[in-house]
């Protein structure tokens, strides 16, 4: 079933990708995704599949707020002489589990300015994150941050 | 490299850059692309999956040798040439051998030799570049 | 702009002659990559380069738009991309195979056999 | 007919290559593919050059079926398709004499489907009729040749090959800019219709013989042309003998070969500067080697630096053909060159193939530790003393026709200096060939001599493998000294078309009707 | 035909006599002289028929070069092929009794024959190639035969002297043949018929003299013909070859080979004689060489070397003569060219045999021998009798007729002093080497001397009685042999006798021979305090012509050393800084040369593009990877570089150049990590001056380049052929993609050849990394 | 409008662009480094490549830039997330007024192989001291000199 | 549309169009963004630091490969940016390994 789900993405980014949404071409990328599942078989671990639209929907709008916010706040730092930043290195417990949710969460917060996963417990419970700006330097309130702003809204669309 | 998060990416990463090889292989008669470039992809894809889980699953999950490649590659691009001269002409001649398919839905599709020569070329750079480059980071890990 | 694209070229030839003429073997492998750039540039302004418009034709059409580049040079320094990769590989590995058998990234140390 | 022929010395080898290297591990197989494959090429270039030779004209074939100058063409004129033998048949004795020199190892990695490739890249440049796809082929020769010279690892191998592929590239990179200019100037890369558009602009001459001497350059050092050989007596003499000896046979070969095509063809428009220019190359060349191999003491190298001189000879011929008018001297010096490179081929890698036998019998190349071979190993002495006579131009073997032709040539050009250094160069490949005599043959073995470092062949058919190809080539020495009426007549055949142009470039882009 | 067998005979012998000598062990000798023995005989009976034409065969052998099979038996070749077969014959037998039981016997028989054939074919060839091809192999079966000792030092070196220098001699005399064929081919020679002596002998003696290329043409035979009959100052080769086995030394180094020399001025001189150039250029060296040799002889103790002076002194005398070049000299010559080769055989076989017998050839030691070795001691007696020149020997008929034309021609003070001082040294060898060995008291020997078994002493013995013989009746060989050969030398048609007789009356010649032989008695009794006073001309050859060969040797050596270790150094960065140096010298000169610079509005239109963003990228990426100082931050410049470039290939149109390099680029970055993983820091290596002296080199090879681009770019002859592909792409080739139809179709071979040397490359790294010394077995 | 749109989207891109440049050049340490750059650029290659979208308006093209926007957003975060691991692994100093590392003290309980040249300390607050731990200045001879 | 930047700044505003404008903008602060990457790049002073630097620079490209399709009307060069966009990012993983294994092996 899993493989089956990622057949069809594989068929859909060849329609993508060829920029021809005719049947035949997504047949023909279905097939060629077979094939590319056949060799890179064991590759493929578990990997969930979800296709909760309007969730994704709104997650992505909000996450595009959320990157160009957190843009122009290191902007304004960048282009001032003075700057203004409060970093540090936070250790965030994870309720994400499977490897999945971890590799989403973590890119999409490096992918916001301001905040860069650096590394994984070893246990993969904690992800510690570079941030720029631990305002006032309440680092629970970062951490929260964190969680409450992305980890949550990822887990949401991802469960 | 033992970064779960690397590693996640990276089985996502691998058919994704798969596909793109190919993609690139049979566009490239037409639009930018070809066997070069296609197995040079290919090649990277297999080089983040060495870099990332180790050489051993790289070639676990290649499952064939790639100097084989590099033979087989070989083999069908001097094929697609020899075609042309059993029949009489010139090596690699590949003018006069196309077939125009007309599929119901699609369009029409030019299958000739040259792109088998182009999948020869295309099998042979993923297998060389694979074998210069597994062995190197193998020794290194 | 021709001066521009030739002063280039000059520049990846001069640099890599002078690496070119290091002892250090690392430095000599170096060279010879900015010589092949170089060599590649300068076939590509020797095929008197003058617009964006790709050698491509079209959907539909029989020829390319007017003004496109000249085709033969691009596929000449495919050609010679692949295959000076595929000459920088096997001496990236000879080189590595000469430092872990002889020690050296000397090619001083090189001389042994000769003299 | 033609259609066929002329690919057939690219696709043999190209096949035996890909089939071994699909069963890597059957070396078997791979032996016996490298037996039929050469033979095959060796087939092949013979029936390619006696359908050229009997068509009297230039064979060319447009592959892919796209008429010149669009597509590649290979071209078969008498020469190209004379080296083609001549590689066929290089190719199948160190094939046979490979059989017992390399060891199981290298066998195992690809010393065989190397060995194919070699042969392919070498015939690809003998046969294409276009600058570019000329690179292409020199670079699949060099890129053999790096691995032949590598392969198994050892340390002198190592720092050998690192020197040989340095040196080469720069041949390479020099080369691909001349193409790249040469096509950024004339619009084309066929050697035909360069030769044509090339000869219509006398007005810039100039920017022509700069082209020509990047190509003297890329070539000469490819050739191993003074001051530019270095890469040859620093590697020559580390890998197996079987590479050698077809290193010594045909790699720098190629290098003159090219410079004879294009300085017959394409560069014609000021001889007086660019051939005069080759002459005196050839004069240094000869005069640097044979002092070089003079200074040596160690059986491969000496042989390693006579290539070089002999480079000089051949050389020779063709700044003579450009230093005259006289079309029946330009034809006696050009065919003084080819008639030469046949003959140091044949000569050159049996010498090497025979330094072979004398380090499994004594156990070393040095001349102070070998010895005693002319006692006990009769055979050997004569193989031994036909091709380094051959080498030093004695009478009546083929060394000595090649140099006569040469002479004579110089001589009736009144260009004395040239011929007075081939003679003396000439006494002094004599002396160092009797210093080889003298030292591994004559002298006896010195006691010191471990008779491990011995590796004398076991089995009859061992022996066989090492002896037949030197044993063979041998006799070609001989028949081609005293038939040398057959192939210099041949030669001649073959310098009249290079020396017309004209019928090269008809047989390429077809008649002007 | 026949001739064709004459020569080609001895080479079969050659072949089969190793086969030979297994079969029939100590006869070996015996049955292998019949081949000479055979051709004498046919030889001999050719004798009528060969006046007054002689006899032709010619076959074509490589006739463009004008090589052909040609043979022509007159007077001069007959009379030197009967020499060879004699001899030859007599040596065979010889050698099969002084070589019994040698293990390299059979190789021994095959070079005599080997030597004896090609003899005969240098004396009976008429193409001049072909007789230098059989010079030649004269030259290489002497050197095998001079080092048939092989295991001594001494052998090896004096072989390779002998070649070496007759080797020299032989590339003078080559490009003197291809002159004298130019000549030949101006005077109106045809091409083909040009090197024939034959032909060439007909042309007229003044108009070759008077052309440019005669006097080169001569002094280059000479060169030939001199190193080969061993003239001052190229003599010292010959007693070195002493080394040789007594055979060979009677055979080659006294009777034939060494006569070759003189048999080719002889046979040439009808073609350059009779020029001052001529006389002086032969005659000088003659007497030279004449008395040299005979001073050196009486010096020595060594039966064999003063042979060999002796045998020098006479060729000098033989040489003389033909400078002399008159008809009584030329005749003269013929007839000591027949007793010398009589009598020193003879000689060369008695000391071999004294040798053989006695196990010494120090003339001081010898003595008494005539009792225990009587048939040698006649032998040895008949042959000093004629080399004395004492009647009624041949040798006194030689002496007479010697003198006699030195009388009459030239400046006669010189060459009939020259003939007189000869004579009486000649006179005085002969009592060292004929009689002192067997006079006397018997002496104190290694071995216990015995008479040498009869294959010993029976060739020295018919050499001597062939000698008393004609000696006898010259006239038997006068107007059969020798006057056909004079006549031959001397470019005449008709024969005529040469009037040589053992009787001429009382007169001056007489007197002076008897004076000769009176004083070389005196000097044979005075040979020790002699030797003694003459010994500071033996230090002083130290510093003669032998010394310069040595020092010649010596120089070679270092130059050759000196200059390899120049040029080959072994440093890799010299090796490419002259090939770069040479580069730019040569390509940079050319276009300075010839080329006129582009003009500014060619190469700046004055807009800037795109590309020059790019560009600047490009250049300070290079400057960062040449400046950094560690490999890691070069390596991430570089790939900075290859980005430029992929970019400047996007901004003119070129997207899968572009791709490509961006992929090449990303794998190279990673080939470069991966490999440079393991290795330590290293510190810089160079000098300042190394490094300016680099950066010198590299800018200049950059300006060239961009001056190159600069011309290239505005220099436009042609259309560019790929308006073809425009056009054929899309209906014949069936794709849009231009590049990558020419790339898979248009020039699909390029690619089948890059795609191999990528398969190859692969092969190279798969093997470098897996196959090391270390972990193979040995084989 | 699709020209202006286009317009503006492209000069925002730009100035992202720029941004990432004057980032990546005024940042005190890799690890801010990293955070003005790669993220700065990869919002404008996404502006950019919109930009694109809205000047062809063709629905093939609109896709390709999707999908390279796609990859970009994929691949960026990848690669700033291992090189900052293999930065913090070797001991690339963090700026003097990082406020804390807790990566860093976690190290130190758990006690694995720190870095070399980190003392012993686990100033939480103190971030000089945290620098100082951290440590050796670490030219890129941290790995090959 | 032409694709000379500094024919398009010497143009008379009046024929220059907006999207000239905005694309000569464009690539003229692409290109500063890629020369001070490269002054990051030739700085340091950690390896990292000059890692990031080069991924940077393969990020501005496609950036740069973007306006540059706008300038000159060319979609079909995109396809290079696609490439970039994909596969850049792993010199920068080979370099993280680099430098992992080397903090390893210390
Ligand atoms: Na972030
Ligand atoms: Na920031």
């Amino acid at each position: 079933m899993k493989l089956f789900l990622w057949n069809l993405l594989l068929a859909l980014t060849w329609g993508v990708a060829t920029g021809e949404f005719t049947p035949t071409n997504l047949v023909l990328g279905f097939g060629l995704g077979y094939l590319i599942l056949f060799f890179a078989g064991r590759a493929i671990g578990p990997s969930p599949y979800f296709s909760k639209v309007p969730q994704v929907a709104l997650f992505a709008l909000f996450y595009l707020w959320q990157l160009i916010r957190a843009n122009l706040r290191v902007a304004y730092d960048v282009m001032t002489p003075t700057h203004y930043m409060r970093p540090g290195v936070v250790a965030v417990p994870l309720d994400a589990k499977t490897d999945a949710e971890i590799t989403t969460l973590a890119n999409l917060i490096t992918l916001t300015p301001g905040s860069l996963s650096v590394d994984l417990s070893p246990d993969r419970r904690v992800l510690y994150v570079h941030m720029m700006y631990i305002d006032d330097g309440d680092v629970e309130a970062a951490r929260r941050g964190i969680k409450e702003d992305i980890e949550r809204r990822v887990l949401e669309v991802m469960r | 490299m033992s970064s779960l998060i690397l590693r996640t990416a990276t089985r996502f990463m691998l058919p994704l850059l798969l596909l793109f090889s190919v993609f690139l292989l049979f566009r490239g008669h037409n639009e930018p692309g070809g066997g070069f470039a296609g197995g040079l992809v290919a090649a990277s894809a297999f080089a983040l999956y060495a870099l990332a889980f180790g050489v051993p699953s790289a070639r676990q999950s290649l499952r064939v040798d790639p100097r084989s490649l590099i033979g087989t590659g070989l083999l069908a691009a001097v094929g697609s040439g020899l075609l042309s001269l059993v029949l009489g002409k010139p090596f690699l001649a590949h003018r006069d051998l196309w077939t125009i398919v007309t599929l119901p839905g699609f369009g029409t599709l030019h299958l000739g030799t040259p792109l088998v020569f182009d999948a020869g070329v295309y099998l042979v750079v993923l297998g060389v570049t694979l074998t210069i480059i597994l062995p190197l980071a193998e020794e290194q890990q | 702009m021709t001066i521009v694209l030739a002063v280039t070229i000059g520049c990846l030839y001069a640099a890599g002659t002078y690496m070119m003429l290091r002892r250090s073997l690392f430095k000599l492998i170096l060279g010879l990559v900015l010589i092949a750039h170089g060599a590649n540039l300068l076939i590509f302004v020797a095929g008197k380069p003058s617009g964006a418009q790709p050698p491509i034709v079209a959907p539909g059409a029989s020829q390319p738009p007017a003004g496109f580049a000249d085709p033969l040079p691009q596929a000449l320094i495919l050609t010679a991309i692949v295959i000076s990769f595929g000459v920088l590989a096997f001496a990236l590995v000879l080189f590595h195979r000469t430092y872990q058998t002889v020690g050296t990234d000397d090619s001083d140390d090189l001389r042994v056999d000769e003299v | 007919m033609k259609d066929l022929l002329l690919p057939l010395p690219l696709l043999v080898p190209l096949m035996a290559a890909a089939v071994s290297l699909l069963v890597p591990r059957r070396v078997r197989v791979q032996r016996l593919l490298a037996i039929i494959g050469t033979l095959a090429l060796l087939g092949a270039g013979a029936a390619l050059l006696i359908f050229v030779a009997s068509s009297e004209r230039i064979q060319a074939t447009q592959i892919g079926a796209w008429p010149a100058p669009y597509g590649i063409t290979l071209v078969a004129d008498l020469f190209s398709a004379t080296m083609v033998v001549v590689a066929g048949l290089m190719g199948l004795a160190v094939a046979v004499y490979s059989l017992t020199d390399i060891d199981p190892p290298r066998e195992a990695f690809g010393y065989y489907p190397l060995l194919h490739i070699l042969l392919m890249g070498v015939c690809g440049a003998f046969l294409t009729g276009d600058l570019f796809n000329l690179y292409v082929w020199f670079e699949v020769m060099l890129m053999a040749s790096f691995v032949l010279l590598a392969l198994g690892g050892e340390k002198a191998q190592l720092r050998g090959a690192i020197k040989y592929v340095a040196l080469n590239l720069v041949a390479s990179a020099v080369f691909l800019a001349a193409v790249g200019i040469v096509y950024g100037v004339a619009g084309t890369l066929n050697m035909a219709d360069l030769a044509d558009k090339l000869r219509g602009q006398s007005a810039e001459a100039g920017l022509v013989t700069t082209l020509a001497m990047l190509f003297l350059i890329a070539f000469g050092i490819k050739a191993a042309a003074f001051p530019l050989f270095f890469w040859l007596p620093a590697s020559y003499h580390t890998p197996p003998v079987a590479v050698s000896a077809i290193f010594a046979g045909l790699l720098s070969k190629v290098g003159v070969y090219a410079l004879i095509r294009v300085f017959t063809l394409l560069f014609t428009q000021e001889t007086a500067y660019t051939h005069a220019l080759i002459l005196i190359v050839a004069g240094l060349t000869m005069v640097t080697g044979v002092l070089g191999a003079a200074a040596q003491h160690e059986f491969r190298r000496i042989l390693s630096f006579h290539i070089i001189s002999q480079i000089g000879y051949m050389l020779m011929g063709l700044g003579l053909f450009g230093l005259t008018s006289d079309p029946a001297l330009k034809s006696l010096a050009l065919a003084g060159s080819v008639f030469y490179i046949v003959h140091h081929i044949v000569v050159k890698t049996n010498l090497f193939l025979v330094s072979g036998v004398a380090q499994r019998l004594c156990g070393s190349f040095e001349l102070a530790r070998l010895g005693g071979l002319y006692s006990d190993h009769r055979l050997l002495a004569v193989l031994f003393l036909v091709p380094a006579l051959s080498l030093a131009g004695m009478p009546p073997l083929s060394g000595f026709f090649a140099k006569l032709a040469l002479v004579k040539a110089g001589l009736e050009m009144q260009q004395y200096a040239i011929v007075a250094t081939a003679l003396v160069v000439g006494l002094l490949t004599l002396f160092s060939m009797t210093k080889i005599w003298a030292e591994a043959f004559w002298k006896p073995l010195s006691s010191g001599t471990q008779a491990t470092e011995m590796q004398p062949p076991q089995t009859a058919s061992a022996r066989t493998a090492l002896l037949a190809p030197i044993a063979a080539l041998a006799l070609c020495t001989v028949v081609i000294g005293l038939a040398a009426e057959g192939v210099f007549g041949l030669a001649l055949r073959a310098a009249d078309q290079l020396a017309n142009p004209e019928t090269y470039i008809r047989a390429v882009l077809g008649d002007p009707s | 035909m026949g001739l064709i067998a004459v020569v080609l005979a001895g080479f079969v012998a050659a072949a089969v006599a190793p086969w030979l000598v297994r079969i029939a062990r100590g006869a070996a000798g015996w049955v292998l002289a019949a081949v000479p023995l055979g051709l004498l005989a046919y030889l001999a009976g050719q004798l009528g028929s060969i006046a007054p034409h002689g006899l032709s065969v010619s076959y074509p052998w490589v006739p463009s070069l004008g090589v052909r099979f040609s043979f022509h038996l007159d007077g001069l070749s007959l009379t030197m092929a009967v020499l060879i077969t004699g001899v030859g014959a007599l040596v065979l037998i010889y050698a099969g009794g002084y070589l019994a039981g040698h293990r390299q016997l059979g190789r021994f028989f095959a070079f005599l024959m080997a030597f004896m054939a090609s003899m005969l074919g240098l004396v009976l060839a008429d193409n001049a190639l072909t007789m230098f091809v059989f010079w030649e192999l004269t030259s290489i079966t002497s050197y095998l035969l001079i080092g048939f000792d092989h295991e001594r030092p001494e052998a090896r070196s004096a072989a390779l002297q002998a070649l070496l220098v007759t080797g020299a001699g032989g590339l003078a005399l080559l490009a003197g043949l291809l002159l004298l064929g130019q000549i030949g081919q101006d005077l109106g020679l045809p091409a083909a018929a040009s090197l024939e002596i034959s032909t060439l002998r007909t042309l007229g003696k003044e108009s070759v003299a008077g052309h440019a290329l005669y006097l080169p043409a001569l002094l280059l035979i000479l060169g030939g013909a001199l190193t080969k009959s061993a003239q001052f100052p190229f003599h010292f080769w010959l007693p070195s070859a002493m080394e040789a086995p007594t055979p060979v030394s009677a055979y080659l180094h006294s009777a034939t080979m060494v006569k070759a020399g003189v048999y080719l001025l002889a046979r040439l001189s009808p073609v350059l004689a009779g020029t001052e150039a001529w006389t002086w250029g032969v005659m000088a060296p003659g007497l030279a060489t004449l008395l040299i040799g005979g001073f050196l002889a009486i010096q020595e103790t060594d039966l064999k070397r003063i042979l060999a002076y002796s045998t020098v002194s006479a060729l000098g005398m033989l040489t003389m003569l033909l400078g002399l070049g008159s008809p009584a000299a030329v005749a003269a010559a013929m007839a000591f060219l027949l007793g010398h080769a009589l009598y020193k055989g003879a000689l060369f076989l008695v000391a071999g045999a004294i040798d053989h017998e006695t196990g010494t050839r120090n003339v001081d030691q010898l003595g008494g021998l005539r009792k225990a070795m009587p048939w040698t001691a006649t032998a040895a007696a008949l042959a000093a009798c004629s080399m004395a020149g004492l009647p009624p020997l041949f040798g006194f008929v030689g002496k007479e007729a010697a003198v006699e034309a030195s009388l009459h021609h030239g400046p006669p003070w010189l060459a009939t002093g020259a003939v007189m001082l000869g004579g009486l040294l000649f006179v005085a060898i002969a009592g060292i080497v004929g009689a002192r060995p067997f006079v006397g008291q018997r002496t104190e020997l290694p071995k216990h001397a015995h008479e040498a078994p009869i294959s010993l002493w029976l060739g020295s013995m018919i050499l001597a009685v062939v000698g008393l013989v004609l000696g006898l009746a010259p006239g038997s060989v006068d107007s059969s042999l020798l006057a056909p050969a004079a006549a031959n030398v001397l470019g005449r048609k008709e024969v005529a006798s040469l009037g040589l007789a053992l009787w001429h009356g009382w007169n001056l010649t007489l007197a002076l021979s008897a004076l000769t032989v009176l004083a070389g008695v005196s000097v044979y009794v005075a040979r020790l305090p002699l030797r003694w006073l003459l010994g500071w001309g033996k230090s002083l050859s130290r510093w003669g012509p032998a010394g310069w060969y040595e020092l010649g040797l010596k120089g070679l050596n270092v130059v050759a050393a000196v200059q390899t270790r120049l040029l080959q150094s072994g440093y890799l960065r010299l090796y490419l800084l002259t090939i770069l140096v040479t580069t730019v010298g040569l390509v940079g000169y050319t276009l300075l040369r010839r080329v006129e610079l582009p003009r500014r509005e060619d190469w700046f239109d004055g807009a800037l593009h795109e590309a020059s963003l790019v560009s600047g990228l490009i250049a300070l990426a290079v400057l960062a990877t040449i400046l950094a100082r560690s490999r890691m931050r070069a390596i991430v410049a570089l790939g900075v570089v290859g980005y430029g470039v992929a970019l400047l290939f996007v901004l003119f149109g070129a997207p899968d150049l572009a791709m490509t390099q961006f992929l090449v680029e990303t794998l190279t970055v990673i080939l470069f990590v991966l490999v440079f993983y393991y290795l330590s820091p290293s510190e810089p290596f160079s000098r300042p001056t190394a490094r300016l002296r680099d950066a010198t080199v590299a800018i200049a090879v950059g300006a060239l380049m961009t001056v190159l681009v600069l011309v290239t770019a505005s220099a436009d002859w042609y259309p560019s052929v790929s308006g073809y592909y425009a056009e054929r792409s899309v209906p014949d080739a069936h794709g849009r993609n231009i590049v990558n139809v020419i790339l898979v179709d248009f020039r699909g071979l390029d690619t089948l050849g890059e795609i191999t040397v990528l398969a190859v490359a692969a092969i190279g790294v798969y093997a470098l990394l897996h196959l090391r010394p270390e972990r193979r077995q040995p084989r | 409008m699709t020209e202006v749109l286009s317009s503006l989207l492209l000069v925002i891109g730009g100035a992202f662009m720029l941004l990432a440049g004057v980032g990546i050049v005024r940042m005190p340490d890799l690890f801010m480094r990293m955070q003005a750059a790669t993220k700065a650029a990869t919002l404008g290659v996404g502006c950019m490549l919109f930009a694109v979208a809205v000047h062809f308006g063709e629905l093939a093209i609109t896709a390709r830039c999707m999908l390279v926007t796609a990859f970009v957003f994929l691949t960026a975060p990848l690669a700033a997330h291992v090189i900052a691991r293999a930065a913090y692994s070797i001991g690339v100093p963090l700026w003097k007024g990082t406020f804390c590392d807790e990566l860093h003290d976690q190290k130190d309980q758990q006690g694995p192989p720190s870095p070399e040249g980190s003392a012993a300390m686990s100033g939480q607050t103190d971030s000089k001291e945290t620098a100082a731990a951290r440590g050796t200045p670490s030219d890129d001879n941290a790995g090959a000199a | 549309m032409t694709p000379w930047v500094m024919m398009r700044s010497a143009m008379p505003l009046s024929t220059m169009t907006l999207t000239d404008a905005a694309v000569t903008l464009a690539l003229i602060m692409t290109s500063v963004a890629m020369f001070l990457a490269l002054v990051r790049l030739v700085l340091g002073p950690s390896l990292p630091d000059r890692v990031v630097a080069l991924d940077l620079i393969g990020t501005l490209s496609v950036g740069f490969i973007a306006a540059y399709d706008i300038a000159t009307d060319q979609p079909i060069l995109l396809d290079a940016a696609t490439v970039v966009a994909l596969v850049a990012f792993l010199a920068t993983v080979a370099f993280a390994h680099y430098l992992e294994r080397r903090a390893r092996d210390d």
